[in-house]
């Protein structure tokens, strides 16, 4: 085992020499770098067909880049959206499933039940309602403390459930269909047998979100943010309106909980109450905490995993669930940081260049 | 000068029963350094949390610049210009420490999620701004080497004076400071001294809660002793040494006991 | 020796709030360990009491090494402490946090009893308030509790952090005469105070902490005229 | 050292190029099976709902060892995708499907819930299915050529149930569902067919243990029937807490009911209680029988098994007639028109099976017994 | 009709409502002693509960070899023989749940504290393995083998690793209790004999009416319930507030640190609180099997986050507040069901939940173990 944990270490240690190569090439490599990695990103739908990595990424029992939008895109958009809300600000959502089910219920509203709009035009409504949402659970809820909150927000994501669950207006048990695609655009066609449009489109808005909230991590609300979270009352006290910044949290994460919910709806083009579960919440947090709440590119991997694995191991067929369990309790236990826990400052660099310091002195 | 900063008027704090203030009368003036001192247990912190809007006072009001501080809310204490540090350090220990700081320098911005997505140029200007002031505070309390270090990693003198930097980036006109030099040896308690005097002369009124004599009876304009939730003296530093309420409540019941 | 604490090192986090600090307790002494809020007092306390880990030294008590031993066994052997604050339960009558004294050494109805009796002798104040909830006592009730609660398991040598803390003056006086009262009943007493004067006046040894070093020891009486301690905890 | 960071992410990039040009080749063979061709089961086999999966595998499972027994040197395969009936997973795995040209014909999609994420890439693609189970009527409105159904819908088996219960001289009937699609879809058509002689008594929650206050209701209403919409394990629950609670109201259910669970699960109080499926009885036809319980260690074929097989005979007769691609499979389904073991076999526009037989079912002596159609 | 249906049949309602609500207050007091004492939500309470649905099932099945059914029906017992019967049942549930509580608590949580020990190391360990085998058989007889072998190696490891005293955040309890809930739930669904399908157990007790009340007949399995989860209570508050145990367990939710300094082993105690929850879990799981005479790989996930609720209805940590808001929520559950239909019953159970949030943010009687008393 100890083979195990050496090589879990020099994984690790990959990945932060990545990081200190990174931070010390100049700005056109660091770039073209990106570049590079965006590139292969969208080309990750024909990974399959590449000899090796084909066979060590693809999928045995289910098509890949179904796999990848269905499942993986909407995982990671999830689980950024709920790394605001749990890892940065620390608030602790059990009903996450709630707003990305407000998302694509009134994709499904909009543009099938009671409505003609299209795909497009129902984005950003479905959007700012999630976020209204967030708003409306928000405002009451966030004076609760960590745990209570968890309890509300675990309540509030089954209402919203079972309200669609018994309202014929929302289509009840038998859910809505025909929910319009999105336009065909750039030369992409968006039907239903091609999953790959779908998969540029949402890697598409997963890099505009990471954007968004890098943009925002890195600013006042980000700061104030983490204050909250590290500390309500000295942030409080430091001038931070931590309720304003909390709902904002909150509004945020449930913006892009509906995006993940648009996106899904108009994928599969038919949505019922049973494609959101409580249980699914309760997944959704396990990818935050599990690739490393508070860290983005944590949670980003945390999503990955957890939608991906599931699919990669379907050979284990029914033993998988308790396969992911098992490996939770393993995760939380040797690494309750999460894989990429989150980093601070410029510690890690100092302590190594203490430590070859060190090597040298001594 | 002696314009009356924070009045702290007849002050009775209770809690479940029992009294922690009791009818408590204080005044700060604009620009002066004033020591609160007391045994443990005797109410400075309490008084300390009414002042900065943590407890809302049982009876009596507590008003800064002439405005009564009860009917606001605690972040809004701080914009008024009332600055705190904590006794037992409350740094946001996953920030870096320039971070920290900025968190205190971001109480007098006003951008918020719509500048920082779209990076207007206000928002670039206070986010400069905001880096800045904090550099120059963290240069200022002579920690700036290590303003990219998380907070829970500085050694304890650092994270001591960083409360201190993050307090004063919020631009306040009263700053609190609660036993800064807890933990500190004779020598860094001289450095603090002079730092406690630095920050005075850029024009801050300072309260100081402290234990320890040497640093309050140094440092102070003038000294308040509370003991047993009531004030017992108020004066000159040298006067309050040799007021005998003061030395048989604080510095022991030496008189009766010997 | 009863105690003998031997170049101890404690961690808070990664920061070393105690920095190698020795000082020994004799039979039948009160020793007393003075310094600034944050010089390492409760910390050594806690060490002691077992509840913090030691990086590095020892802590004997009657010969035996317990720099390792688990918090209840250090209790089965007699050392128990009134810690800082002094730790009543809210939520339980004053009865109730007295017998939590007895947790560990158990006992039968009749020695419980006696101690009880005992306790209620030094601290009359605790029998009126038997029935009330720890939460509702006043500070000097509730100090007298810890103190009562910590004597109920029939220690060896007490350990008081602060025990005048929060306290009026008179109330303090008490405190301390009880002190010395417990002591001439054969228990050694090691005691933190901030209330320099008071305390080594009171004790028979005393320690100057500063900054998790001690800086200074002697008699009680020496450190007592001693200038720099003088200006430094005792007000000039 | 700087470099290899770029070095990395270059020749991940030349690899998905290379994937590119090799996926490119893949999508004009489309049509270009190599090895047997394959039929596919489609639902769940593992999960909360895998019993049902389990049968309908079975019932295909014997249909193509029967062919392939009988033609050694034209094999047919089959290939399972087990999307443990939920339509989260289903798409990955329908386009699975869709991507081996191998498919040529799948029976399924189990549940009504995953038809109506996938059927529509199914058609897109023009992959023939004939569905042993699903019974949502509204799947046959959406114009899907590809769509069959090997069984009537709910819409032919609710009016039936309803006419049986107004034969067995019931004046009032409580209908109660599990609020699942199926179950609510069912319950309101029973309700619609049964008139002022229904009493709606809303839904249960079927993951609760605890169904007193629909109970409550009923036995408030005083109702001398109860007809429930939903599966076997709540349908149990509920026959078995009526009983405890002194209904004696006649307990009728659907085809979700129609499993020994349901009598495991009742008990005693299961004794009795009719049950409406438009799948036909295990002995309705002995020859099946036999060979389900030759090839399954004597185990009885379970629900949808013979309706399993009956699909699985349809594709297998398309291949035997020489058609191999999916087009010519589906053409011939489409115009196919022979008996099977359940019922004969011919689909109308919308892909309903015609003839709209619906059975009735009573549970006697603990066991399900056929009592024959209804009219 | 139906506003007036909740009138007609109010004591019917109640009856039942108070039934299913004993069984939510003994489960909530599981989350409320583990909340007091650890302020963690056990979340994989519910499948504490679960085993000892299937611990019951065993008891009467296997160990008292009681058929399902005897000759077409319910194989009813009488007399000394069903109080034998029922409380051998009943201890054999508590005691899969206390067991399994307790080894809950050493695998995956007591890690976290950073505080683990050699059993959980492996247990771990050989979990480790079984995972890791799993990838190239899957047989299970080969894993566990597989698995065997290689636990003492790797719960060396393991050990050396726990020796560094690493304490996780708080967020990472709450992950490892929910996958500890997955994967207990799961392991039961694949492994047990009739995997997920739903479970009979045997029915002992014919449900007669025991007597008349307010027009409404009460079943003598409703007022066991009833009757035994208020014993079950009373006797958990006697032990808490009257054992030198208990005083520890109430002392720890008080002030974990000066119970230690006053040598109160705070390691002993948290056992000693899951292994009360969990009796108190298998007890209300033998009633549940009383009533209902089914179980299911997933029967804990509604019920506990039913309980849990109730739990946080009451005052989470508040012993009495578990039994005030487990009564109440069975009682609103069923009241409200009666008014607006069954579907809509978990909307109005959490609805209830948040108003109270509202206007008492820690629930009804408020937080705080130490403070219950009878």
């Amino acid at each position: 085992m100890s083979l195990v944990l050496n090589f879990w270490l020099r994984v690790t240690a990959l990945f932060s020499g990545f990081g200190e190569q990174f931070r010390a090439m100049n700005k056109w490599q660091r770039y073209s770098a990106y570049g590079l990695g965006v590139v292969a990103l969208y080309l990750l739908p024909y990974w399959p067909d590449v000899p090796v990595l084909g066979q060590i990424v693809n999928t045995p029992g289910s098509q890949f880049e179904t796999v990848l939008n269905d499942q993986v895109v909407i995982f990671v958009l999830i689980a950024l959206g709920l790394n605001v809300v749990v890892g940065i600000a620390g608030l602790l959502d059990l009903g996450y499933v709630g707003f990305y089910a407000v998302g694509a219920y009134v994709t499904a509203i909009l543009t099938s039940a009671h409505g003609n709009l299209p795909w497009l035009l129902a984005l950003p409504i479905a959007v700012v309602i999630s976020m209204l949402f967030g708003l409306i659970l928000g405002t009451p809820t966030l004076r609760l403390r960590g745990d209570y909150l968890a309890i509300v927000t675990l309540g509030f994501g089954e209402i919203i459930r079972l309200t669609a669950k018994n309202m014929d207006w929302l289509g009840a048990s038998r859910g809505i269909s025909n929910i319009k695609k999105p336009p065909s655009m750039f030369g992409l066609k968006f039907g239903v047998l091609d999953a790959k449009p779908y998969f540029y489109l949402g890697l598409t808005m997963v890099f505009i979100v990471i954007f968004i909230l890098h943009r925002l991590e890195y600013s006042r609300v980000g700061r104030a943010w983490v204050a909250i979270r590290e500390d309500e009352d000295a942030a409080e006290l430091m001038g931070v309106n931590t309720f304003k910044f909390k709902l904002w949290a909150f509004t945020i994460g449930a913006g892009i909980g509906g995006l993940a919910g648009v996106h899904y709806a108009g994928k599969v083009g038919f949505i019922n109450p049973d494609n959101f579960p409580l249980q699914l919440s309760i997944l959704f947090l396990a990818a935050v905490v599990l690739g490393g709440s508070g860290n983005m590119y944590g949670a980003i991997l945390g999503g990955i995993l957890v939608a991906y694995m599931p699919e990669r191991l379907r050979n284990f067929s029914d033993k998988r669930i308790l396969v992911f369990g098992i490996v939770l309790v393993l995760m939380m236990v040797f690494r309750p940081e999460g894989i990429l826990p989150k980093r601070v400052g410029n510690e890690h660099k100092k302590r190594r260049a203490r430590s070859q310091e060190g090597e040298v002195a001594s | 000068m002696s314009e009356v900063l924070l009045d702290f008027n007849n002050v009775t704090m209770q809690f479940g029963g029992v009294t922690a203030l009791n009818e408590v009368s204080l005044q700060i003036k604009q620009g002066e350094i004033l020591g609160l001192i007391g045994p443990n247990g005797a109410g400075k912190t309490t008084c300390f949390n009414v002042m900065t809007g943590v407890y809302a006072p049982t009876l009596g009001t507590v008003s800064f610049e002439g405005k009564n501080l009860a009917k606001l809310k605690r972040f809004e204490i701080t914009k008024v210009g009332i600055a705190r540090t904590f006794q037992n350090i409350r740094l946001f220990s996953e920030m870096t420490a320039l971070e920290n700081v900025m968190v205190g320098a971001d109480a007098r911005k006003k951008a918020s999620v719509g500048g920082a997505i779209l990076r207007t140029s206000r928002q670039r200007h206070e986010e400069k701004e905001s880096r800045e002031r904090s550099m120059e505070l963290l240069q200022f309390m002579g920690i700036s080497d290590r303003a990219e270090t998380a907070a829970r990693n500085l050694p304890y003198g650092y994270q001591r004076r960083l409360e201190i930097a993050r307090a004063l980036a919020t631009e306040p006109k009263l700053l609190c400071l609660d036993e800064p030099a807890a933990g500190f040896n004779p020598a860094e308690k001289e450095e603090l001294n002079e730092l406690i005097l630095k920050i005075r002369e850029q024009g801050y009124t300072v309260l100081l809660i402290e234990h320890d004599m040497n640093v309050v009876m140094k440092v102070s304009d003038r000294v308040a002793v509370l003991d047993f939730g009531q004030k017992i003296a108020d004066g000159l530093p040298a006067d309050v040494r040799n007021n005998p309420a003061v030395i048989a409540a604080y510095l022991g019941v030496e008189d009766n006991a010997s | 020796m009863l105690l003998e604490v031997n170049d101890l090192h404690v961690f808070y986090g990664r920061i070393e709030a105690i920095k190698g600090i020795s000082f020994t307790v004799g039979e039948g002494e009160i020793v007393t360990l003075i310094g600034a809020n944050g010089a390492g007092k409760t910390t050594t306390m806690r060490t002691i009491s077992g509840v913090r880990t030691v990086a590095q030294g020892s802590i004997k008590f009657e010969g035996q090494d317990i720099t390792k031993m688990a918090p209840h066994d250090r209790v089965k052997l007699g050392i128990c402490q009134a810690p800082e604050g002094r730790g009543i339960f809210p939520g339980m009558t004053v009865r109730e946090n007295l017998d939590m004294g007895t947790y560990v050494r158990g006992g039968n109805a009749a020695e419980k009893a006696a101690d009880l009796e005992h306790v209620f002798h030094l601290f009359p104040r605790l029998q009126e308030r038997i029935t009330q909830l720890g939460g509702t006592l006043s500070g000097g009730e509730q100090q007298m509790l810890a103190i009562g609660r910590a004597l109920m398991s029939r220690p060896r040598l007490l350990l008081l952090d602060e025990p005048s803390m929060g306290l009026a003056p008179m109330l303090i006086a008490q405190i301390f005469e009880i002190i010395k009262q417990i002591n001439s009943e054969g228990i050694s007493v090691l005691l933190v105070e901030q209330n320099a004067t008071q305390a080594l006046r009171t004790a028979r040894r005393g320690y100057v902490l500063e900054t998790g070093h001690v800086v200074k020891e002697g008699s009680g009486q020496l450190l007592l005229d001693d200038p720099a301690v003088r200006a430094a905890y005792l007000g000039g | 050292m700087k470099k290899s960071v770029l070095r990395v992410g270059a020749s991940m990039l030349v690899l998905s190029l290379v994937g590119v040009a090799c996926g490119g080749s893949d999508d004009s063979s489309a049509d270009a099976c190599e090895g047997n061709s394959k039929i596919a089961f489609f639902g769940a086999l593992t999960g909360e709902a895998g019993n049902l999966g389990i049968n309908i595998k079975k019932g295909l499972d014997l249909a193509v060892a029967q062919h392939n027994e009988a033609n050694p040197d034209a094999q047919i395969d089959v290939e399972a995708y087990d999307s443990q009936g939920d339509p989260d997973q289903a798409p990955a795995l329908a386009d699975k499907a869709i991507a081996d040209a191998c498919v040529k014909g799948i029976v399924g999609p189990a549940f009504s819930g995953e038809s109506a994420a996938v059927n529509a890439k199914f058609e897109e693609a023009g992959l023939p299915l004939i569905t042993p189970s699903a019974t949502n009527p509204d799947l046959s409105k959406n114009g899907w050529d590809v769509f069959h159904r090997a069984l009537a819908g709910d819409d032919k088996q609710g009016p039936g149930a309803a006419s049986r219960i107004v034969a067995d001289g019931k004046m009032k009937v409580g209908v109660i569902d599990d609020n699942s699609e199926y179950g609510k879809g069912l319950a309101d058509i029973v309700q619609t067919s049964l008139g002022d002689k229904a009493v709606e008594l809303n839904s249960l929650d079927p993951e609760a243990a605890d169904y007193s206050a629909v109970i409550t209701a009923a036995k408030d209403a005083g109702v001398d029937a109860v007809f429930f919409g939903g599966y076997y394990a709540a349908a149990g629950k509920l026959a078995k807490q009526m009983a405890d609670a002194g209904v004696t109201a006649q307990f009728y259910s659907g085809d979700g009911t129609l499993d020994v669970g349901f009598i495991e699960a009742a008990g005693p109080a299961a004794e009795g209680a009719i049950l409406t499926c438009t799948c036909a009885p295990k002995d309705s036809n002995p020859e099946f029988l036999k060979a389900f319980q030759d090839a399954n260690k004597g185990e009885d074929p379970a629900t949808y098994a013979a309706e399993a097989y009956d699909a699985a005979s349809v594709f297998l007769a398309a291949m035997k007639d020489g058609k191999t691609s999916r087009g010519d499979i589906l053409k011939f389904i489409n115009s196919y028109d022979a008996a099977g073991v359940t019922k004969q076999l011919n689909w109308d526009e919308a892909g309903e099976v015609t003839g709209s037989a619906v059975y009735a079912y009573e549970i006697k002596d603990g066991a399900i017994k056929g009592i024959g159609l209804i009219k | 009709m139906p506003d007036w249906l909740i009138i007609r049949t109010f004591w019917e309602l109640t009856v039942t409502g108070l039934a299913l609500g004993s069984i939510y207050a003994l489960v909530a007091l599981g989350y409320t002693l583990v909340y007091g004492v650890l302020r963690l939500i056990n979340f994989a309470h519910s499948e504490i509960f679960m085993v000892g649905t299937f611990g019951a099932l065993l008891a009467s099945s296997q160990f008292l070899s009681i058929p399902l059914l005897e000759d077409g029906n319910y194989p009813y017992r009488t007399g000394m023989t069903l109080i034998i019967f029922l409380v051998f049942i009943m201890l054999i549930a508590m005691l899969f749940s206390g067991i399994g509580a307790v080894v809950l608590e050493r695998v995956a949580y007591r890690p976290l504290r950073g505080n683990g020990d050699a059993f959980g190391a492996i247990v771990l360990a050989f979990l480790t393995a079984f995972i890791v085998s799993l990838v190239f058989v899957d047989q299970a007889k080969i894993n566990v083998i597989i698995a065997l072998l290689a636990t003492a190696p790797i719960s060396y490891a393991y050990m050396r690793f726990f020796k560094q005293g690493r304490k996780a955040p708080r967020l990472a309890f709450l992950i490892s209790a929910i996958g500890a809930s997955t994967a207990i739930s799961e392991a039961v669904g694949v492994w047990s004999k009739h995997g997920r399908d739903q479970y009979q157990t045997p029915r002992l007790l014919e449900k007669k009416t025991l007597f008349t009340m307010f027009g409404t007949d009460v079943r003598i399995d409703y007022a066991i319930v009833i009757v035994g989860a208020l014993l079950m209570m009373t006797a958990l508050t006697l032990f808490v507030n009257k054992t030198r145990l208990g005083r520890g367990v109430r002392a720890v939710a008080q002030d974990a640190e000066t119970s230690r300094i006053l040598g109160v082993n705070v390691d002993l105690i948290i056992i000693v609180t899951f292994a009360l929850g969990g009796v108190m879990a298998g007890g209300a799981a033998m009633l549940f099997t009383l009533v209902y005479d089914q179980t299911r790989f997933n029967i804990g996930f509604i019920l506990g986050v039913k309980s849990f609720t109730a739990a946080v209805l009451g005052g989470i940590g508040n012993l009495k507040g578990a039994l005030l808001g487990g009564l109440l929520l069975g009682l609103v559950e069923n009241y409200g069901s009666a008014i607006f239909g069954g579907q809509w019953k978990d909307v109005i159970a959490f609805v209830v939940l948040l108003v109270v949030l509202m206007f008492r943010p820690t629930g009804l009687l408020g937080e705080s173990l130490g403070k219950a008393r009878v």
